[in-house]
């Protein structure tokens, strides 16, 4: 049987990708994939407690229906806003956004 | 025995993918890559057996999330003028640093703590569609109710941000 | 209502008209000028009125603190306990000095104030509010309160410099305000560390004081917060080497201003050593006295001897504050009574006497438009009065008995010798340079040939005679005849805590 | 059990708000100020129907959402803050957008999210209501969509806020695996069960959470989003973001630290307590240099924060009642700080809508032009510099007071310590106003009715707040009781 | 009226004073018969006091009358008056000199501005000096000791249009300051160990030994040196002969017979302690010494009347010293009385003669006026006798005492050396008188519109010749007996437990004195007659180096400049540099500077880029973990 510290791992290493992108990345959509991947790790964690831990409650399983919920809405409204910053200034490189600063 | 050997394909396979999403030099491989990411998450949830959530992890993730990223591509592709530039930022390296030692730490936490003071069976539980459909809707109504808002501030926020004005 | 009571609103009136009246400037329009003043000046009477009256009605055999007022303002909330935060009014020997002091210089620096022109309203709605804060300041016996007007008197200054002063009044004022308020920072640490430790879940000073002496303040407490209690009251004292913004804020500051700010606002500090450092932490206090007198030696030594080559009027008057107030760490250092009723004397004197300066100064700037000492020279021939009054307030200043400068100094001098003769020396030659930049200043602005140039200058207007006279009248009485105020203020000393006789 | 009654008064907040936007569907005439005077309606029965829970017997809906005076504190808080940053926005809207329902909308909408992320006892209920109340700033902040500055701050502010919520899940997935709970009472309970409290997850978590949180306060390192958000944002979002979203998050944080994880309190108070440090003085320092006074008013607001934080870690340091000092002490100071800021930028945005300038210089000579305004910015100015006869002075005194406890001392010591930094710059803006001569038009203007009222009546409350601070104080410690009472923090803290 | 009401001697000008100041100036002629009212009244109460004082039962008995002033816990402080012989001699002398001055003024100072202000003050003067001598206190001394400092500096700088009179004023409140720090320390050390300010307090301590011998040397030397400073003993003398810029009258009351007397009073009333603490004596003696010799030479070669009158004034303190110095206070006042009328009628003279010359006080100017002005010329040559010591004039007896007394005390070098100083004081007196009377005028203009003074003037100069002429016989006991006194005035002046003193005339010594008079007068005649300066540039050209010196005054003044100038004020400069640059631009304005700088450097990590900020967080939520892992874990 797959112990649940596989898991843990697993998530975890998917988590420091998805930081690693976001902090690695220029375009904007590509940052929100990296995003994804976090967001994927973290309920990827929240099930994983949930089946082993948790299984009167399943909590977790909960928390990720939500998690799942929120990251598409997130996903929807952040690329809505990438495309009015493009229209705005032919760009979707988060660098490039950068006349606020100071 | 089977299932352990699959499991790690499976991982190997989603941690591939993931590299490739956050490594990969093209817009669309990236994407393309995050979609098995995605769909690798999905098979983990079977192997937890949570078909359910497996199941709408295909579908929102798999299906609507990535075609709306692939759209946000097309939408944005900014090599008007032909050359497509870097992907990378300047503070790679450093990224490369920081998202290192945190999945170090991560890992640590994740093998280093005692996950089962109570000694509980090392094995997944099933996750029954109803116990997931009892807990949401009776137990966490509430909290399903806010996210329904939720759901819409998003609509509407996407509506009139990314609608187009005349003049534009 | 015992009499005490009713004696304790006369207090609060002390207090509130000055508010009152801010407020009602406030509904003044800007444009009736004339009505600004009126109302100012009928304000300053009152209040002079009411400070003479404090003064005056204090029962020098009385109980220790007199006319008191208790308002409960917050209690039994979270960390606050009974009385935790209560308005109380109180007077004893030392307050009744200094609102009498407040008094008559609100009054005076209202009155010199009368020729301003440029929104006066708004000038003297910060005067009021900064009078009200200096007041409060002396009668608060809740340390929330003393805090309270303490920033309140210090706030208004940015603004009455910035927009009334003069010679780079901008930096003058950011670096007035700015030292002033570092300084109350200390204190409010203090604060919060003295509720803390002391643990009553009340700002009752009292209550405080007790606890100080009780020991419910562990000595090492003591110890720690003394320095940052009397260091962030000695900014406002002009405490060396925290005395910068003296000579610069007095430079930039209006006449009013500098009246008001060196005549009462500076003794705020040494009277914050008092309550805060004396009473509130004995035992800080006789660990660190010795400290404080050294750098109170210093600072008299050195404020005379820069001011001996100055040129600005002002900022002798400036140096000159630092070393007096020099003088009056100093006897609050020596913690024997004729030291510490000498100090409070000191700041009595020092405040009428630099107000009645600075109102001169005033006076003549206001038409030479330059303060530089080589400019002038045979004022007396135009200004007669002037000088008479100028030469009254430079004599105060050099200790010259007869006036209050002396009676002050002395009993200063006296409290250090026993303690500190070598300091008490050494002061005592400081006093011996004031007789040299004060008559440098003499020699060259009032005498020698007259330059045609001021050959038009004004002599004192009614108005400036009257505000000048009420301060040689402070000056003359507390020189002549001292017992008066040495009765109340020694009858408040001998009861500070760990003050030897 | 459900008791659906306690959301009456959101049911009012957000049915308003799908109100106003429908009735711009269909009367797209209507003038775009009347949606303000609608909302502000809207926020007022939303505050009267508050009222009603003033205390109630606490009471919980299924264990994930309670009802006390905590949540009424911040109802009521919401509902006032929803009222002003309409009004604020009347005009400010009318001159530059054409569809103005849905900002209106928004804005109840995110009042509603901060009720529940103070009134959420459980993790899930807790992040929803987060991500609505973010959602809706995200929103907000870009919702001048042909302005530049007003498209970037957004997409900073999601993209960041989006990485800064992964984390704080991450951290909560620790939690939940260690505890196999996510109400924060079972969480309390199952902490304070374990033999060991020190697991690396427990510590990571702490740690995770923390971040989400500090991003949502803007906590120095996570506060760099903050400037920028708010010098793009439309000026009433600007006002929005620096009261509602804070007082928010110090909500979230109040309820979750002291009664979730108060118990392991020595895992996360020290570095709360650094963070403090660090925030305090980052925000002040920075704050110096600034030229822009939304950019201004960001980094005072992270100074704020700093301060703020110094009661959580004295929430950690403390006994139940040092936790009801502290909070009692944070709670007022949010009632003195939102009510300052929002005096200043009502003035503000009243200077804006004449100036077109919110750099300081903009305000050069305003004392000639408009000495009304220039008085009530010089309020709001002294008010968060802590000086007396304003909230801030009172306020700031109380909660520095209540967040002193032995250990804390030095950070208190440090926070008056930037609290005086921080005069310098007000003082700037002040010497813009006071000491200059206007420059271009010298005449006077007249104040538009509708802010001059508002900062009439916000000064008046400032000033009460400032010189009278008794009944504040009293509902603060009212509102702070129901965290601490035994049932709900299990034994509290495991001090060693 | 009883002594006890001594104080309305001074209570009176007082009252004169405010009067005068306030309303002076609109009163016809200014108000100065108010000036002779005041001091007249002054006058003739101390006659009823000096009557009072004597019909005392227990016979010249001090009276002492006062009043508590303040008290602070355990420390009362008492003002009040205290009367005895010296105090009655003082108040004698003063009242008397004033009287002429305030009479000879209205003539001298007809027509000057600020006619009324210049009686104020004199008013003011004598009230504050009759205090002086009349306070039972120390505290009460150092009041009016200030007051009458404060007057002559008014009364110096009187014609302040003049650069020179404020820098003479200025000079001499400055130098007497700087010995009042020393009297103030001394005053305030005697407190700390006696508890008191009451000087017979203070002298039965002293006597008790209740103070250390060092401690008690310690103070008594401060207050000499404040004493020192008043009566402008070296090396305080500089301040006294440029007071000269003052108006005649005032030199003539103030720096000739009163207030620098003030030293030489309170040493007097102070002797006793001096006499406790071992060397004080010694030192009192040298000062005196010395300034009467130096001062002598200097006289020598000064050809301004006034400074001529003003280093014999300082010469003649000197001569006092010594007395004292010999611990013979009834000698030194006797002395400091018969100096007190013959000085003043010195200086009236000098001023009658300015006064008719217009303002021309050079020698070298003058001459011959001697049939011009007759009145003036012999009282002046009475007052120039009396200072040279010519038998039977004041000045003889007085002298011949402080010889007798020194010789008694401290035995022959001493009175070789002040002998010294008396044929100096002989020459240069006799000097004076020829080169301003004698012999042919040297400025013909000048002398043209000399004429003689009007009565105003001469009547005060014939009242002082006449006392500068007999006072001296009061020494006798015949002549004390006449006048009421209990003997002799030396034996009328003697200090409570201090024996009194008789006279006895000691022929040696008289000779003596003469001999050392009559040298120096026939030098100056042989050397001057005629107003020929042939024999004195003949002597000023044998050693030029010497005359030089002389003439320079030993280069004091220059000397303090120097002092001054490189010394307190480089350091002032340096101080006010320090007080600027450093603790003003480095400590304050740095710190500020340093603040600000800090905010700019650190406002440069908000990039504006996404990533940064992303990195931010990670960088602190990796590090928060890190650390909690290692802090925690």
């Amino acid at each position: 049987m797959v112990p649940l510290e596989n898991y843990l791992v697993l998530s975890a290493i998917v988590f420091a990708l998805g930081v690693y992108g976001v902090l690695a990345r220029r375009n904007a959509v590509l940052v929100l994939m990296a995003i994804e991947l976090m967001l994927n790790a973290v309920s990827l964690n929240f099930i994983a407690f949930a089946a082993y831990l948790d299984p009167g409650k399943i909590t977790g399983a909960i928390f990720a229906v939500f998690i799942i919920t929120v990251a598409a809405a997130e996903v929807g409204l952040a690329l809505a806003i990438v495309i009015r910053l493009f229209r705005n200034r032919a760009t979707s490189n988060v660098d490039e956004a950068a006349i606020l600063k100071w | 025995m089977a299932t352990e050997v699959l499991w790690w394909i499976f991982a190997a396979a989603i941690v591939a993918f993931s590299a490739g999403t956050v490594f990969s030099r093209s817009v669309l491989h990236s994407a393309i890559f995050l979609i098995g990411s995605l769909a690798g998450v999905g098979a983990m949830y079977l192997f937890l057996t949570v078909e359910f959530l497996a199941l709408v992890q295909f579908l929102i993730y798999g299906g609507a999330v990535t075609v709306l990223i692939l759209l946000a591509l097309m939408l944005t592709r900014s090599d008007a003028r032909g050359t497509p530039d870097a992907v990378n930022g300047p503070q790679l390296p450093f990224a490369l640093l920081v998202g290192g030692g945190l999945m170090a730490v991560l890992i640590g936490v994740a093998a280093g703590t005692d996950w089962r003071p109570g000694g509980i069976p090392d094995s997944p539980t099933n996750i029954g569609i109803e116990t997931i459909s009892e807990r949401l809707f009776a137990d966490f109504g509430a909290p399903f109710v806010i996210a329904s808002a939720l759901l819409l501030v998003a609509l509407v926020g996407a509506i009139i941000l990314a609608r187009q004005e005349e003049g534009e | 209502m015992t009499f005490d009571e009713g004696q304790g609103y006369v207090v609060l009136a002390t207090m509130a008209v000055p508010l009152v009246a801010a407020f009602l400037l406030v509904l003044v329009p800007g444009t009736q000028k004339m009505w600004v003043r009126y109302i100012s000046a009928v304000t300053g009477a009152i209040v002079c009125g009411l400070s003479i009256y404090i003064f005056a009605a204090y029962q020098v055999d009385g109980s220790h603190t007199q006319m008191t007022l208790r308002w409960v303002w917050v209690e039994n909330t979270a960390f606050l306990g009974k009385d935790g935060v209560t308005l109380y009014l109180a007077v004893d020997g030392i307050s009744s000095t200094m609102a009498l002091l407040t008094g008559v210089v609100a009054f005076a620096g209202a009155i010199a104030s009368w020729k301003i022109e440029y929104r006066n309203k708004d000038f003297y709605i910060l005067y009021w509010a900064l009078l009200a804060g200096v007041f409060g300041t002396f009668f608060s016996y809740d340390l929330f309160f003393f805090f309270f007007f303490y920033e309140l008197a210090v706030m208004p200054l940015y603004l009455l410099i910035g927009v009334w002063g003069s010679t780079r009044k901008e930096y003058g004022a950011a670096k007035l305000t700015l030292m002033l308020v570092g300084g109350s920072v200390l204190i409010w640490i203090g604060v919060f560390a003295t509720f803390h430790e002391a643990n009553l879940g009340t700002f009752d000073l009292p209550k405080l004081w007790a606890a100080g002496q009780d020991g419910t303040l562990s000595p090492t407490f003591q110890k720690t917060f003394f320095p940052m209690m009397v260091i962030g009251c000695g900014v406002l004292a002009a405490l060396w080497p925290f005395h910068t913004w003296s000579p610069d804020g007095h430079m930039s500051a209006p006449t009013a201003v500098s009246m008001v700010h060196a005549g009462v606002l500076m003794k705020l500090g040494a009277f914050g050593i008092i309550r805060l450092g004396i009473q509130l932490m004995p035992e800080g206090a006789a660990f660190w006295m010795p400290g404080l007198m050294v750098l109170g030696v210093i600072g008299a030594v050195y404020g005379a001897t820069a001011a001996l080559t100055q040129r600005d009027m002002k900022l002798i008057s400036g140096y000159s504050s630092v070393s007096h107030m020099g003088y009056v760490l100093m006897g609050l250092a020596t913690m024997n009574q004729i030291g510490i009723t000498g100090a409070v004397l000191q700041m009595f004197s020092h405040g009428v006497m630099t107000a009645l300066v600075f109102l001169m100064i005033g006076a003549i700037y206001d038409q030479a438009h330059t303060r530089d000492m080589k400019d002038f020279g045979g004022v007396t021939r135009v200004m007669p009065l002037w000088v008479i009054f100028y030469t009254i307030a430079g004599l105060a200043n050099v200790g010259l008995p007869g006036f209050s400068g002396f009676t002050a100094e002395f009993h200063i001098f006296v409290g250090t010798f026993k303690t500190y003769p070598v300091f008490g020396g050494m002061a005592i030659f400081a006093a011996a340079l004031a007789a040299g930049y004060m008559l440098r200043l003499f020699a060259i602005v009032f005498f020698g040939p007259m330059s045609p140039r001021w050959s038009d200058l004004k002599d004192l207007t009614a108005l400036e005679r009257l505000s000048g006279g009420m301060l040689i009248a402070s000056i003359v009485m507390m020189g002549v005849w001292w017992a008066p105020f040495t009765d109340r203020i020694s009858s408040a000393v001998t009861l500070l805590p760990g003050v030897t006789s | 059990m459900r008791d659906y009654t306690i959301f009456i008064p959101e049911y009012i907040a957000a049915g308003s708000a799908v109100g106003i936007i429908g009735l711009e569907l269909f009367m797209p005439k209507l003038r775009k100020d009347g949606l303000a005077y609608l909302t502000a309606l809207a926020a007022v029965a939303w505050f009267v129907a508050g009222l009603f829970f003033i205390g109630k017997d606490a009471n919980s809906f299924q264990g994930l959402i309670a009802s006390d005076d905590f949540t009424t504190y911040f109802r009521l808080l919401a509902a006032g803050i929803v009222f002003v940053v309409a009004l604020m926005s009347a005009h400010y809207m009318r001159d530059r957008t054409k569809t103005a329902s849905e900002y209106y909308g928004l804005m109840l909408v995110g009042g509603c999210g901060m009720v529940y992320m103070a009134a959420a006892t459980e993790l899930i209920t807790a992040y929803i209501s987060l991500e609505l109340l973010s959602f809706t700033l995200y929103i907000l902040v870009g919702y001048l969509k042909r302005d530049n500055l007003s498209s970037e701050a957004s997409l900073k502010y999601i993209l960041l806020g989006a990485f800064s919520s992964a984390m704080f899940l991450y951290g909560m997935s620790l939690i939940y695996g260690v505890t196999g709970s996510t109400t924060y009472a079972g969480i309390a309970e199952a902490l304070s069960g374990r033999e060991s409290g020190t697991d690396p997850a427990v510590i990571v978590g702490f740690m995770l959470i923390l971040a989400g949180v500090g991003f949502k306060v803007s906590a120095a390192p996570f506060h760099m989003w903050a400037p920028d958000a708010y010098e793009g944002a439309p000026m009433p979002v600007t006002a929005f973001l620096s009261t509602l979203s804070k007082a928010a998050g110090f909500a979230l944080i109040l309820r979750l630290f002291s009664a979730a994880i108060v118990v392991d309190a020595a895992e996360w108070r020290w570095a709360v307590m650094v963070l403090a440090a660090l925030t305090m003085t980052m925000g002040n320092l920075i704050a110096i240099q600034q030229k822009n006074l939304k950019r201004l008013i960001a980094y005072s607001s992270i100074g704020q924060v700093g301060y703020m934080l110094i009661t959580i870690a004295a929430i950690g340091y403390g006994d139940p009642q040092g936790g009801i000092n502290a909070t009692s002490g944070l709670l007022i100071h949010i009632i003195g700080y939102v009510a300052s800021t929002l005096l200043f930028f009502t003035a503000l945005t009243a200077a804006y809508n004449k100036t077109g300038r919110d750099d300081i210089d903009g305000l050069k000579g305003l004392a000639e032009t408009q000495p009304f305004l220039a008085l009530v910015i010089t309020c709001s100015l002294f008010s968060f510099a802590g000086l007396p006869f304003f909230a801030g002075f009172a306020t700031k005194l109380f909660m520095f007071q209540g967040a002193t406890t032995s250990e804390t001392m030095w950070v208190v010591a440090l926070a008056v310590l930037n609290s005086f930094i921080s005069l310098y710059y007000y003082l700037m803006i002040i010497r813009q106003m006071y000491l200059y001569e206007p420059v271009g038009e010298t005449a006077r203007w007249k104040v538009n009715p509708v802010l001059g009222g508002l900062a009439v009546a916000l000064v008046l409350a400032v000033l009460f707040i400032g010189m009278y601070p008794g009944p504040a104080f009293t509902v603060s410690e009212e509102a702070a009781k129901p965290l601490f009472e035994p049932g709900v923090a299990t034994g509290m803290a495991r001090v060693p | 009226m009883g002594a006890e009401q001594a104080w309305l001697l001074a209570a009176i000008p007082a009252g004169f004073f405010l009067l005068l100041s306030f309303f002076g100036r609109p009163l016809p002629r200014g108000g100065d018969y108010f000036g002779v009212i005041s001091i007249g009244t002054s006058f003739v109460l101390f006659f009823f006091v000096l009557a009072d004082f004597l019909d005392t039962p227990g016979k010249v008995g001090p009276v002492v009358n006062s009043i508590e002033w303040s008290n602070i816990g355990d420390f009362h402080l008492r003002m009040g008056i205290y009367i005895d012989p010296i105090t009655i001699t003082m108040f004698g002398v003063v009242t008397t000199v004033a009287l002429m001055v305030n009479i000879f003024s209205i003539g001298y100072m007809k027509g000057e501005p600020r006619y009324y202000w210049f009686f104020a003050i004199l008013q003011m003067f004598a009230a504050s000096m009759l205090m002086l001598v009349m306070a039972d206190n120390l505290l009460l001394v150092y009041i009016s000791w200030e007051l009458v400092g404060v007057c002559s500096f008014l009364l110096i700088g009187f014609y302040w249009e003049k650069r020179s009179a404020t820098e003479a004023a200025k000079k001499a409140f400055i130098t007497t300051r700087v010995g009042d720090v020393g009297l103030l320390i001394g005053i305030i050390l005697l407190f700390k160990a006696t508890g008191t300010f009451n000087i017979q307090e203070i002298i039965h301590a002293a006597e008790a030994g209740e103070i250390g011998q060092t401690y008690l040397f310690i103070a008594i030397m401060a207050i000499f040196l404040g004493c020192m400073g008043k009566s402008a003993q070296v090396p305080f003398h500089v301040w006294l002969p440029d007071a000269m810029e003052g108006p005649t009258p005032v030199s003539a009351l103030i720096h000739a017979a009163t207030m620098v007397v003030a030293g030489v009073y309170l040493t007097a009333r102070l002797l006793p302690v001096f006499a406790v603490a071992d060397g004080a004596l010694l030192v009192v003696t040298i000062v005196g010494l010395t300034t009467a010799l130096l001062t002598g030479f200097i006289a020598l070669a000064q050809t301004d009347i006034k400074k001529v009158l003003a280093y014999s004034t300082v010469g003649q303190l000197g001569f006092m010293f010594v007395a004292l110095g010999a611990g013979n206070p009834s000698v030194a006042m006797f002395h400091l009385a018969t100096h007190a009328f013959f000085k003043a009628l010195l200086f009236l003279g000098s001023g009658s003669v300015i006064h008719a010359t217009h303002h021309n006080q050079e020698m070298d100017k003058l001459g011959g006026l001697w049939k011009k002005m007759p009145i003036t010329g012999t009282t002046f040559l009475v007052g120039s006798l009396a200072l040279a010591g010519v038998i039977p004039f004041a000045g003889f007896w007085s002298k011949d005492e402080i010889f007798v007394a020194l010789s008694e005390h401290w035995g022959g070098w001493a009175v070789m050396l002040l002998g010294l100083a008396a044929v100096m004081t002989a020459f240069y007196t006799t000097r004076l008188f020829i080169r301003t009377f004698m012999g042919k005028p040297m400025d013909e203009h000048v002398y043209e519109h000399t004429h003689e003074s009007g009565f105003i003037m001469t009547g005060p100069l014939i009242f002082l010749g006449i006392l500068a002429a007999v006072s001296g016989f009061i020494v006798f006991h015949g002549v004390g007996k006449a006048l009421g006194f209990p003997g002799g005035i030396t034996e009328f002046i003697f200090l409570e437990h201090h024996g009194p003193h008789r006279y006895e005339m000691d022929w040696g010594f008289a000779a003596g004195s003469i001999a050392m008079a009559t040298v120096g007068i026939w030098a100056a005649a042989w050397m001057y007659w005629g107003n020929s300066t042939r024999r004195s540039t003949a002597l000023a050209e044998w050693s030029p180096g010497l005359y030089d010196m002389i003439k320079k005054k030993f280069y004091f003044d220059e000397l303090y400049q120097a002092a001054i100038d490189r010394g307190v004020l480089g350091f002032s400069y340096v101080v006010a540099w320090f007080d600027r640059y450093v603790v003003n631009d480095t400590g304050v304005d740095g710190s500020a500077q340093a603040t600000g700088f800090a905010g700019g450097v650190l406002k440069y990590l908000q990039t504006g880029r996404v990533p940064n900020y992303a990195m931010a967080i990670a960088i602190g939520v990796a590090g928060l973990a890190v650390a909690g892992l290692v802090v925690r874990g």
